[in-house]
């Protein structure tokens, strides 16, 4: 067993190698991966929002957000849909194999700074939960912090809803966080809302007392953004957190920027007024 | 190739392209014959010498070959008719362009042998392994990165 | 030139064609660019002189499915590769008004950098009529060169002053070859292996894989190269040895096999100056002494030869050792 | 100042080369670049421009950054493996990371010209800062870097235009400068570095009192320089915070349209940094190496679900806006263009950034 996993002299794009300690099936095409080092423990530490390259040597490397909260000390996780070549080959793997995974990259959510204290507002879709499942148990776990909090989360139907156990067996259960679920048609067994989110998002009629943090497909989120400004809300009120094509992580290989940020070191985490300063090319 | 105290011989990598409708089943009867060919030799199934395209070959001499052969069916009984015609034209200019930029000659070959033809295959394969083996390692076309 | 500005200019007026494609002065005496010319001031800028090299049909790829006709200059070794093109049913010649443009051999800068020819400021006699030496005005005084001298490798050995497909032809051609095209490749072939692979090995251990010969070529249009797959491991930008670029070199080669018309952009705007026309004439020369005299581009109907089978060809253990013997 | 007649560098480089690997232009199949010089090679410092810029030197096009091996073991239920995965799929993948190596022996690049000098002043930019690339760092700390003043500069230089100076490399961040005058080098050490450097081979050299000399050739070098056709380039409505009004902008329409997509330019850019990080799978174990890549390339910003970048006139877009504002914007104003001039020359289609400069100024 090598010892790099805890060398802190190597370069950045030296990863660490983690062995795969856990991997739940969450939807058809999604899994959880739970990530140790291969002594045990963390790989590193993170924050809410921040990513980490994941490694299957000899087939690829990609970037995804760390769906497990710093607040949880033993392990990372890693909500990873299939959808490509990496992807593909990481949902063959069992537990016991390695992968190698280098980070925490990125910025984050402001959650100690410009989310303390506040109501928040989280609107997810698909698997665009994962990054924001992080926050939500962050803040969940340091319940004092902050005020109350939404959340909003929307999938195609109720089988591709991630993590179900977790939203009902903690979320819901914890006070002051309400839990809104909709799935896109009608099926059978569910009972709950059917509709797509941004719809939802206006009919719950939130109010603008709180900070939205949105992830999903980029429609999901031009269209939730599209609601959230006729309930009220303002772009510096809005979180979102952007993908792009990466391979250092560092802000040095030159593919993820728009306009002079990079995703990878000025982002991901972008409030929209931001968004809005940037040139249009995502 | 690794060559240590106890085994100083050469054994070369070879590389076999076999159609699946004669020289693989050509090799199955040369195994079901006891007739022996080197095993060296690693076969890869193609659907037809056809198939073979030119890439196949440069990557397999890039990734450590030594020799590699094509072996697909006398010319008029292709399965699919025409395929071994278009190959023999292919594997024409591929070679003699290998020979063209110094790479030795003998390194390539491509034989014709049907399903019927066990002895033609084994022959064939000692044949060619012996040639491979005067040849020695094949350096023109390797990867430095490989070589270890 | 001007002949050629008015024409196009007319045919733009008249409805013919909604635009041109032509070449955009540059802003040093050597450099015009490809470019696309519409509205009539557009045309203040247009040059045609030696050192419009570039072969403009690839472009035709595109330029073809716009909405209207569309005007291309092209010199008499560029129709070859608009012949092929439409052969292999990539462009639209419906949509395409063909200007066959004199041409008396086209001009390479990198030979005057040779001669240690640097400053330039300006350069006289490379318009497209004329034929005395070309005067380069430099910073470091006045330097004199002969136009063939300065000349492309390619046209020394031209196809012929011979428009093989146009609409209609403007300006005279002079047919500059004053080589045999396999000259080189003879001269390779006789080498030892040892030579062979030292040359070639030295050649293309300058190639820095920018795959500007790949993207000019006329023949390479391939929507997606096997080179840019993602999921092929050897879709490599660079590599620890020179090994790499040698397949990639002979693998561009082989896909244009029977297609190339031997226009020598590959070499023309390799930055390293790879004389890479030898690998796509050693299969010329191959494809004629294998197969019969073909030259791509020439006839539209005619069938590669890779596409194509005679019941006894070579058999490819005869197809090598024929040189060195 | 020292000075070595010139049909004596043979022998300096190989003083050089005894006591450190010597990276300088060295003429291979009729064409100057950067290699490493050995007994025997042909060192070409008269050339003006190598076609690769220097940046070799300390980016190297391709870079082993790590070694991974793979080791296939059987499943070990007893150590927490699920038994029912473990009979479905009896193994495992275990890994093991080797970096590659640093750099830790001194070198010495040689001939470099007052432009790819500034241009590792822009790289050190993007690799020195946090996090710290540390292949970069340690070829820089090891590098000592000999500037030649360029004695005849040619018509696509516009190296003045950026403020680099090519008459006086001693301005430039080099750890010696040089002049070739009238058939013989001046050597001027600069840094500690250079004087170690000097200390090594000064033996080959002569003492020579040749201030005079050396301010001659600089103002015969400027007076050159002025004379340049793009010596008044201008680079108005460039650099920081521009992006909004230059992104914007319909010129990019007109000035891209001949664009081949190849990486011609990016790859013989003494300033263009940007990378790739591939695996190349052998016997022993799976290399990553980092290599060169080109904003340019159709698969540059491609992933499984689209791409941002899809036309090439956003990619050309991309490159000048990175070089002349977005890089400018991230590092106080500097330009990420040296004024090298090899994309003036080696572009097969003849764009290149004065071009660009050229047109937006023309279509303001």
């Amino acid at each position: 067993m090598c010892d790099c996993g805890n060398n802190k002299n190597q370069d950045i794009l030296v990863p660490h190698v983690g062995i795969i300690t856990d991997i739940t099936q969450e939807t058809p095409d999604v899994k959880t991966f739970r990530v140790n080092a291969p002594g045990g423990g963390k790989l590193f530490e993170h924050m809410p929002g921040q990513c980490a390259m994941v490694c299957v040597p000899g087939v690829g490397e990609g970037m995804f957000s760390i769906t497990s909260s710093p607040t949880n000390k033993e392990y990372m996780e890693f909500s990873i849909k299939r959808c490509g070549l990496l992807t593909e080959y990481l949902h063959g793997l069992s537990v016991g194999d390695e992968i190698t995974v280098r980070g925490p990259y990125g910025n984050h959510f402001p959650v100690e700074t410009e989310l303390k204290g506040k109501n928040l507002l989280f609107i997810a879709g698909g698997i665009g939960l994962a990054p924001l499942r992080s926050v939500i148990n962050y803040c969940i776990d340091n319940r004092q912090d902050y005020g109350t909090i939404d959340i909003l989360y929307g999938s195609r139907s109720a089988d591709d809803l991630v993590k179900l156990k977790e939203i009902k067996e903690k979320w819901m259960n914890t006070e002051g966080v309400n839990v809104y679920l909709t799935i896109d048609r009608e099926q059978e067994g569910w009972d709950g809302h059917v509709g797509f989110v941004p719809a939802y998002l206006k009919e719950i009629d939130f109010s603008t007392d709180k900070i939205g943090l949105i992830c999903g497909p980029p429609i999901m989120i031009k269209f939730v953004l599209q609601g959230m400004k006729e309930l009220g809300f303002t772009d510096d009120q809005v979180y979102t957190t952007l993908e792009l094509r990466m391979k250092c992580g560092v802000g040095k290989c030159g593919r993820c920027n728009i306009g002079s940020k990079y995703v990878c070191k000025d982002g991901p985490v972008f409030r929209f007024d931001q968004i809005e300063e940037m040139p249009d090319e995502y | 190739m690794p060559m240590n105290e106890e085994n100083k011989e050469f054994r070369p990598l070879i590389v076999a392209f076999c159609c699946n409708w004669c020289s693989y089943a050509g090799a199955d009867l040369a195994g079901s014959s006891r007739l022996s060919y080197p095993a060296d030799v690693k076969i890869i199934r193609v659907p037809c010498s056809g198939r073979v395209n030119p890439m196949f070959i440069l990557r397999a001499f890039e990734r450590g070959a030594d020799g590699v052969i094509i072996c697909g069916c006398h010319p008029g009984d292709c399965h699919y008719s025409t395929g071994n015609y278009y190959a023999r034209r292919r594997m024409a200019l591929l070679f003699s362009m290998l020979e063209y930029i110094g790479v030795e000659n003998g390194r390539t070959r491509v034989e014709w042998c049907s399903a019927a033809e066990g002895a033609k295959f084994s022959k064939t394969m000692n044949e060619f392994c012996e040639k491979i083996k005067s040849l020695g390692e094949n350096v023109r076309l390797g990867d430095l990165r490989c070589k270890n | 030139m001007q002949e050629l500005i008015n024409r196009l200019k007319e045919l733009i007026a008249d409805g013919t064609v909604v635009r041109a494609i032509g070449w955009k002065k540059g802003d040093m005496p050597y450099n015009p660019e490809p470019a696309y010319f519409e509205k009539p001031e557009d045309f203040d800028n247009f040059v045609y002189d030696g050192f419009c090299g570039a072969n403009l049909s690839k472009m035709m790829i595109e330029a073809a499915k716009l909405e209207g006709k569309t005007a291309v200059c092209l010199k008499p070794c560029d129709t070859y590769s608009f012949n092929q093109l439409i052969r292999e049913h990539r462009v639209n010649r419906e949509n395409t008004y063909i200007i066959g443009v004199g041409c008396r051999g086209k001009l390479d800068i990198e030979k005057a950098r040779k001669e240690g020819i640097k400053g330039i400021k300006s350069i006289a006699g490379v318009d497209i009529e004329g034929d005395g030496d070309v005067t380069f005005d430099t910073i470091y005084g006045e330097k004199k060169m002969a136009y063939k001298d300065l000349m492309l490798d390619r046209c020394h050995v031209c196809k012929g002053k011979d428009h093989v497909i146009f609409d209609e032809v403007i300006g005279e051609s002079k047919d500059t070859a004053d080589a045999d095209r396999f000259e080189e490749v003879i001269k390779i072939e006789k080498m030892t292996p040892e030579e062979r692979f030292a040359f070639f090995k030295s050649e293309l251990s300058k190639c820095i894989r920018c795959n500007a010969c790949r993207n000019v070529c006329p023949a390479c249009s391939c929507r997606k190269c096997v080179f840019d797959n993602t999921k092929f491991d050897s879709q490599q930008k660079a590599n620890v040895d020179s090994f790499e670029e040698k397949m990639f070199h002979i693998i561009r080669a082989f896909h244009v096999a029977g297609r190339c018309t031997d226009c020598g952009e590959c070499s023309r705007v390799c930055p390293e100056g790879i004389p890479l026309h030898l690998f796509n004439r050693k299969f010329i020369k191959d494809i004629d002494t294998f197969y019969g005299e073909f030259q791509a581009g020439k006839d539209p109907e005619a069938q590669s030869p890779l596409t194509d089978f005679t019941f006894d060809d070579l058999e490819p253990k005869d197809a090598v050792g024929r040189g060195d013997k | 100042m020292y000075s070595i007649a010139k049909e004596n560098l043979n022998s300096l480089y190989a003083a050089i080369a005894g006591s450190y690997d010597l990276f300088m232009p060295i003429k291979t199949a009729g064409q100057t670049n950067y290699g490493f010089w050995k007994e025997g090679a042909e060192g070409d410092i008269d050339t003006l421009k190598t076609i690769r810029s220097g940046k070799d030197a300390f980016f190297p096009q391709v870079e082993q950054l790590y070694t991974v091996n793979r080791e296939i073991v059987p499943a070990d239920v007893a150590a927490g493996d699920d038994a029912e995965k473990a009979a479905d799929t009896p193994v495992r993948t275990k890994l093991k990371v080797t970096p590659g190596k640093l750099v830790d022996q001194d070198f010495v690049i040689f001939g470099m010209r007052a432009c790819d000098v500034r241009a590792i002043e822009v790289m050190d930019n993007v690799f020195l800062t946090d996090p710290v690339d540390s292949y970069y760092k340690s070829r820089r700390e090891h590098g000592i870097v000999v500037a030649l003043a360029c004695h005849e500069p040619e018509e696509s230089c516009f190296c003045t235009v950026f403020g680099v100076d090519p008459a006086d490399p001693s301005k430039a961040k080099a750890d010696v400068a040089t002049w070739m005058i009238d058939g013989k080098l001046y050597w001027k050490a600069l840094t500690e570095k250079g004087e170690a450097l000097t200390a090594k081979v000064a033996d080959l050299f002569e003492q020579e009192d040749a201030d005079a000399k050396v301010e001659e050739e600089k103002s015969y070098i400027e007076g050159i320089a002025k004379q340049l056709p793009n010596a008044e380039l201008s680079l108005e409505g460039w650099g920081a915070g521009k992006t909004d009004e230059k992104f914007k902008s319909e010129v990019w329409d007109k000035v891209y349209k001949g664009c081949l997509g190849c990486g011609t330019c990016t790859f013989v850019c003494p300033t263009c940094q940007c990378y790739d990080i591939k695996d190349y799978t052998t016997k022993d174990g799976i290399q990553r190496y980092r290599c060169w890549d080109s904003c340019m390339y159709s698969d540059f910003t491609l992933m499984a679900g689209g791409q941002n970048r899809q036309t090439q006139l956003q990619r050309f877009r991309q490159r000048f806006m990175h070089k002349l504002v977005y890089y400018p914007t991230n590092n106080d104003g500097m330009f990420m263009c040296v004024g090298c001039g090899r994309c003036v020359e080696k572009c097969p289609q003849s764009l290149n950034i004065v071009k660009v400069i050229k047109a937006f100024a023309e279509n303001k």
